[in-house]
């Protein structure tokens, strides 16, 4: 296995007071699902757009090392990285209903990422976008090419967005919350999708999502992110088996599992609310939410690993959680 | 201090001035702006060739004091301004409110008045109307007042359908609130700001209009000095001397675009919508 | 135990597209729902968006007059109370804690619109707020901010302050929690629970979250396009769902177990939509175990021990 | 979409019957007309006269029906002053306003729309901030001041264009730019915001994902859907313009229908009066339902459903 996608150090900064982003590595690896989970206003979805270079505008990105491929995307110039968007990259979001142009046919949408990628006929990728949307399993292909959005509803629009990004074949597909907006059967129907769409196409899944559920069920490895920093860092089945830092094992406990946490008994649950980072803020970030901060959380976090792939950023030893609850 | 706060500094300036000239304007002026002296017709301003100093902006084709007209005619602009506004504002308001509010019929009949009112040709009807009743201020400021309600209407109802449908409101209803309780109380100060914006606007098309009207020769009566009759008495003579079209219409111009600038600046400060 | 709410066969047409000449398209929001909801319990309704639930929330809460047919309150008729006499037995929660607190008004205000709605006078008021707000777990000095310097989670606080601040009976939560994060979800979740058991609350707790429907109520009904598909007692639902449309929208629940993949949930990629019910049984263009007659016979309410299910085949 | 049509043609019928109403009754509010008709000067008898020779001393009703029955056929009536009638004098009129709106709505679209989709492009740039100040200063010039401007300058000073009416096209010029003046700032407004609104959207958001040229981004994707409030707007506009024409034409001395009915007004001429309203009202209503179309056309949401 190779790493595709290698960001080091990113960070994010608006023109405003604050750091989005303040240091964030990931590493999706080709052919698997790394889930980027965490509360709204953490960072993830500003990460994702960082990479593809579609921040808002005023947006500054820095990173010690942006590679996709083995390239460095870094230095690319606007017109370069639109090459790589929607052909090697693509990128899906969450909101399916705004996020396909209302004045033009699905089929017109589809055709023009393969026509400019890759050039060719209409015709041919019309084809080739009706062979698509039948294998993200809608029926009647022929006849939604010629349907606007607003004639859909959210779960096959969703279904087009994923079809639209493959068109060309890319190698990572970055998912933006792309069930959030869903109702939960479609939810369910779109990650089963993409499950198989990744098995069958050798596909790599950077899956950003606020769901520890989806994380549990998609994820190979997941990135914990919470106030712009990537506070945990494990594969799925040692992150659930042993969270470590205090965030991701607060955010566990949240979550009503039924039949495992009993009826009507109080859900484990975090203290405060998400704090506004100003920049140059020193430390970690949770420490005013955390019942184990002392002194030093104000200072210099150390980087600690449970275990070979297992990283966490907290001052506390590895083995300061009780076994973990099964 | 950026650019919009600048102009909006500015525009609160420059109306509230041409306001205080318009109250003071018989301690300000210099002369009676009605009085003729016809050995003294088009005098040019004192700061021009031939300028005398006791007429700091020159006489008219009749020998009256340029600029004691021009402050009496800014009591005409303020005055039309004002009135229309608050005229317009009532009617407009409270269509849109019913129709925004009790929407279904009663929006629909409201729509409808909006739709008539819009194919209206508005200059030509407000030239008619102050024609047939003959030209006096009150007409013309009833006439523009009853004639410059849509955008009132419009913005209201609009705002009102957002805000009726929002939680809030739902929760005022189930908290045992009145129907007038939740209009006033509820809804009302979520849309004020924008009714702000929107009077700013109505009031400099209402100046600019009764402006037009008096140019036609149709607006306030002779010998009236408003700013849009100085131009129209005016334009005979401006190819020999041009500054008699300048003065009224450079203050006109300024006035104007003080209103904007102030509408602007509450616009920004009311985070009111763009386009409102 | 006496029905705190009783549905008698209620339905809510809305009237789509008000063109002045073109016939309004008809919405049957909710389609001839009957329920009753025991005192004291919490009462879940489930479904998905365009189900009518939180249309149901509203003809509750007395927001909307129903087309059709009758709603009972504490015994007595919801048409025929006074709006002040409504207020003092049933509340409303609403989902989204950034509209539903009034932008322009301080929260002392907010919490106190009730009260001021019964004519009560101001200093009685500001005293009851401050109790209340502390109640519920915010500082009584709060009352002199405005919504926008709360957060999410205080802003709930406060929409809950203000449903509880007149005693009611009953508090209808219109998905009270799914516009916040997880860790938020989880206080507020607490909260309602506590609330519940010492002030002795009925609550209905409308949501499209199963997992956490599961946690708070004890009886459970599912909608679908209109009407109670199946209505049932939690456990009972959870461990032995018999519509095959619970048993879809229990097999989407996404725990954080790792390992268990994501099932097939078999609907296939047509969706619901209220402005054009199926005929016959209205699950069965999505429904993967439907036969022939699914289309043509529309099935009626049957009891299966204390469930009660419309499906032909359950 | 036919359903769509029918009704929006039944709602503009009904403005127009509106419109009727109201135009005729702004000539009988103010009482008798047969004595504004006779001017001051008149005698009981010649009153009289007046009154039956134009009709009216029938029942208020028995007139409005009357001309509303002939006004369907194309009949307006006949001019008091001209005696000619005033379907001719609008017909014969019609030419020069309608160019002078056309050239208006021109300059005002061909200056507007580039400029405000720059400005989106540019958002919170010197340049937009500038451009939008323009548009503020643009707001607040009289028009008939700022025709009179232009006739001393470019007509006195420098001789450039003729300062009154219109032999050749070139009389068309400087009316033009006064008619657009008034029309920019509103129509710069629009195409800046609906194209601000486009390019911050999810879609536009797709479209970068999707790799695709910043030309068929801003041009294809984002000036599609910022289009569609410009047309309305245009045409609007355009109505405007025609009803502003009073002014402009009086300024330059156009003898259009705007001029006609200006002319009317102060000479009394009722039957003119009352056609001159309801033909531009009808011209207005004609414009936004051409819009409307227009608009159905361009977006697919209101085509098919």
């Amino acid at each position: 296995m190779s790493t595709l996608l290698d960001v080091q150090d990113l960070r994010v900064r608006f023109n405003t007071a604050a750091e989005a982003v303040r240091g964030v590595s990931v590493r999706v690896e080709t052919g698997e699902t790394h889930c980027l989970v965490g509360e709204s206003g953490c960072g993830k979805s500003v990460s994702a757009l960082a990479v593809m270079g579609l921040l808002a505008k005023g947006g500054i990105r820095t990173a010690d090392r942006l590679e996709f491929a083995g390239q460095d995307i870094s230095r690319l110039s606007e017109r370069q990285m639109s090459r790589l968007r929607g052909d090697k990259i693509a990128m899906i979001f969450q909101e399916p209903m705004t996020s396909l142009n209302p004045a033009y046919t699905v089929g017109s949408q589809m055709a023009e990422v393969r026509m400019r990628h890759r050039g060719g006929s209409k015709r041919e990728a019309l084809d080739r976008a009706a062979a698509l949307l039948g294998r993200v399993g809608i029926t009647a292909p022929g006849m939604r090419l010629a349907q606007y959005p607003h004639q859909l509803s959210g779960g096959l629009r969703q279904r087009v967005m994923i079809a639209m990004a493959l068109m060309c074949d890319p190698e990572l597909l970055i998912a933006d919350e792309p069930t959030t907006a869903l109702d939960v059967t479609v939810q369910a129907q779109i990650l089963r999708l993409l499950m198989e769409l990744q098995r069958e196409l050798g596909l790599a899944i950077l899956l950003i999502t606020h769901d520890l559920g989806i994380v549990a069920r998609m994820a190979h490895r997941v990135s914990v992110m919470y106030a712009g920093k990537v506070v945990e860092s494990a594969t799925a089945d040692s992150l659930f088996a042993a969270p470590t830092h205090p965030y991701t094992r607060g955010l566990l406990d949240c979550v009503p599992i039924p039949g495992k946490v009993a009826r009507g008994a109080p859900l484990g649950s975090i203290p405060g609310t998400v704090p506004r980072i100003p920049l140059g803020f020193q430390g970690c970030g949770f420490r005013d939410r955390c019942a184990h901060a002392d002194a030093s959380c104000a200072t210099i976090v150390p980087q600690q690993t449970r275990q070979p792939g297992h990283a966490y950023a907290c001052r506390l030893p590895a083995g300061w959680v009780a076994e973990p609850v099964a | 201090m950026s650019i919009r706060q600048i102009a909006g500094t500015l525009g609160a300036i420059i109306v509230f001035g041409v306001a205080l000239m318009a109250i003071f304007a018989p301690l300000l002026v210099p002369h009676d702006p009605f009085a003729q002296d016809l050995n003294l017709r088009l005098v040019p301003p004192s700061f021009m060739d031939g300028g005398q100093p006791d007429h700091f902006l020159g006489t008219d084709q009749l020998g009256r004091d340029y600029f004691s007209r021009l402050i009496y005619g800014a009591r005409i602009s303020m005055l039309i301004g004002v009135a229309t506004v608050i005229t317009s504002g009532l009617i407009g308001i409270t269509l849109g409110m019913l129709g925004g509010f009790l929407g279904g019929r009663a929006d629909m009949v409201v729509m409808f008045i909006i739709t008539c009112r819009l194919s209206i040709p508005l200059i030509l009807v407000a030239l008619a109307v102050v024609s047939l009743v003959g030209s006096s201020l009150t007409v013309v400021v009833l006439t523009l007042g009853l004639l410059l309600w849509e955008r009132f209407a419009v913005v209201t109802r609009t705002t009102v359908m957002q805000v009726r449908t929002l939680d809030y409101v739902s929760a005022a209803w189930a908290a045992g609130c009145s129907r007038t309780h939740i209009l006033l109380r509820e809804i009302l100060p979520n849309i004020v700001h924008h009714l702000v914006v929107v009077a700013t606007l109505e009031m400099a098309i209402a100046i600019l209009l009764e402006a037009a009207l008096s140019f036609l020769g149709l607006g306030v009566p002779p010998p009236l000095p408003s700013w849009g009759l100085m131009i129209s008495e005016a334009k005979d003579y401006m190819f020999f001397s041009p500054w008699v079209i300048m003065v009224p219409g450079i203050s006109l111009f300024i006035l104007v675009l003080g209103i904007n600038f102030l509408g602007d600046a509450l616009r920004d400060f009311l985070g009111a919508t763009r386009d409102a | 135990m006496s029905a705190a709410i009783e549905i008698r066969d209620v339905a809510k047409i809305f009237r789509q597209g008000t063109g002045l000449f073109s016939a309004p398209r008809q919405v049957r929001a909710v389609d001839g729902v009957s329920l009753s909801m025991p005192a004291g319990g919490c009462f879940g309704i489930v479904g998905e968006s365009g189900c009518g639930k939180s249309t149901l929330a509203r003809l509750i809460l007395g927001l909307h007059p129903p087309t059709s047919g009758d709603i009972l309150v504490d015994g007595q008729a919801l048409g025929a109370m006074g709006r002040r006499e409504r207020a003092r037995l049933i509340q409303p929660v609403f989902q989204d804690p950034f509209s539903s607190l009034n932008p322009r008004r301080s929260i002392r205000d907010i919490v106190g619109l009730p009260l001021a709605a019964q004519g009560i006078g101001g200093r009685e008021i500001t005293s009851r707020v401050g109790a209340m707000l502390e109640r519920v777990g915010l500082r009584a000095e709060m009352a002199h901010r405005l919504p926008s310097q709360l957060s999410g989670g205080q802003r709930q606080r406060v929409a809950i302050a203000r449903a509880l601040v007149l005693g009611p009976r009953i508090v209808v939560c219109d998905e009270p929690t799914s516009a916040l994060d997880v860790s938020v979800q989880a206080q507020i979740l607490n909260l309602l629970n506590e609330l519940r058991r010492d002030l002795g609350l009925t609550l209905v707790f409308i949501s499209h979250n199963l997992a956490v429907v599961e946690h708070i109520c004890d009886e459970v009904a599912v909608m679908y396009l209109g009407r109670v598909v199946e209505h049932a007692d939690t456990d009972a639902l959870f461990h032995a769902p018999t519509h095959p449309y619970t048993r879809a929208l229990l097999d989407s629940v996404l725990t954080p177990e790792p390992g268990l993949g994501i099932p097939d949930v078999g609907l296939g990629d047509s969706y619901p939509d209220p402005a054009n019910i199926p005929p016959g049984c209205r699950f069965h263009p999505r429904c993967p175990i439907a036969e022939a007659r699914c289309a043509i016979e529309t099935p009626a309410p049957r009891m299966i021990g204390t469930r009660r299910v419309e499906c032909l085949l359950a | 979409m036919l359903v769509f049509f029918g009704r929006r043609l039944l709602v503009a019928l009904l403005v127009t019957l509106t419109v009727l109403t109201v135009s005729f009754a702004l000539t009988r509010l103010s009482g008798d007309l047969a004595i504004a008709i006779a001017g001051p000067q008149a005698t009981e008898q010649d009153i009289i006269i007046i009154r039956k020779a134009y009709g009216l001393d029938r029942p208020v009703v028995v007139q409005f029906v009357d001309w509303v029955v002939s006004a369907a056929s194309g009949d307006l009536g006949r001019s008091y002053i001209y005696h000619e009638p005033v379907a001719r004098l609008i017909k014969d009129r019609l030419p020069v306003t309608l160019t002078l709106g056309l050239t208006g709505l021109l300059i005002a679209m061909a200056t507007a729309i580039p400029i405000g989709i720059l400005a989106a492009m540019r958002e919170g740039t010197l340049f937009d901030r500038g451009i939008m100040m323009i548009a503020v200063i643009g707001q607040a010039m009289p028009s008939f001041w700022l025709g009179l401007l232009l006739i001393i300058t470019f007509g006195l000073k420098l001789g450039w264009l003729p300062i009154s009416g219109v032999d050749e096209w070139d009389g068309y010029v400087l009316p033009g730019i006064v008619l657009a003046f008034a029309a920019i700032p509103a129509m710069m407004r629009l195409t800046r915001s609906g194209m601000v609104d486009a390019l911050a959207s999810d879609y536009i958001r797709t479209a970068r994902a999707k790799g695709l040229s910043r030309a068929s981004i801003v041009l294809k994707h984002a000036l599609r859907n910022a289009a569609m409030p410009v047309v309305a707007v245009a045409a609007v506009q355009l109505g405007f313009m025609l009803s502003g024409s009073v002014v402009i034409e009086s300024v330059f001395a156009l003898h259009g229908v705007g001029y006609l009915g200006w002319e009317s007004i102060s000479k009394n001429d009722f039957p003119v009066v009352q056609a001159v309203v309801l033909f531009l009202a009808v011209v207005y209503i004609f414009l936004t339902l051409m819009a409307d179309l227009l608009n159905a056309f361009l977006d697919p949401r209101l085509r098919t459903s």
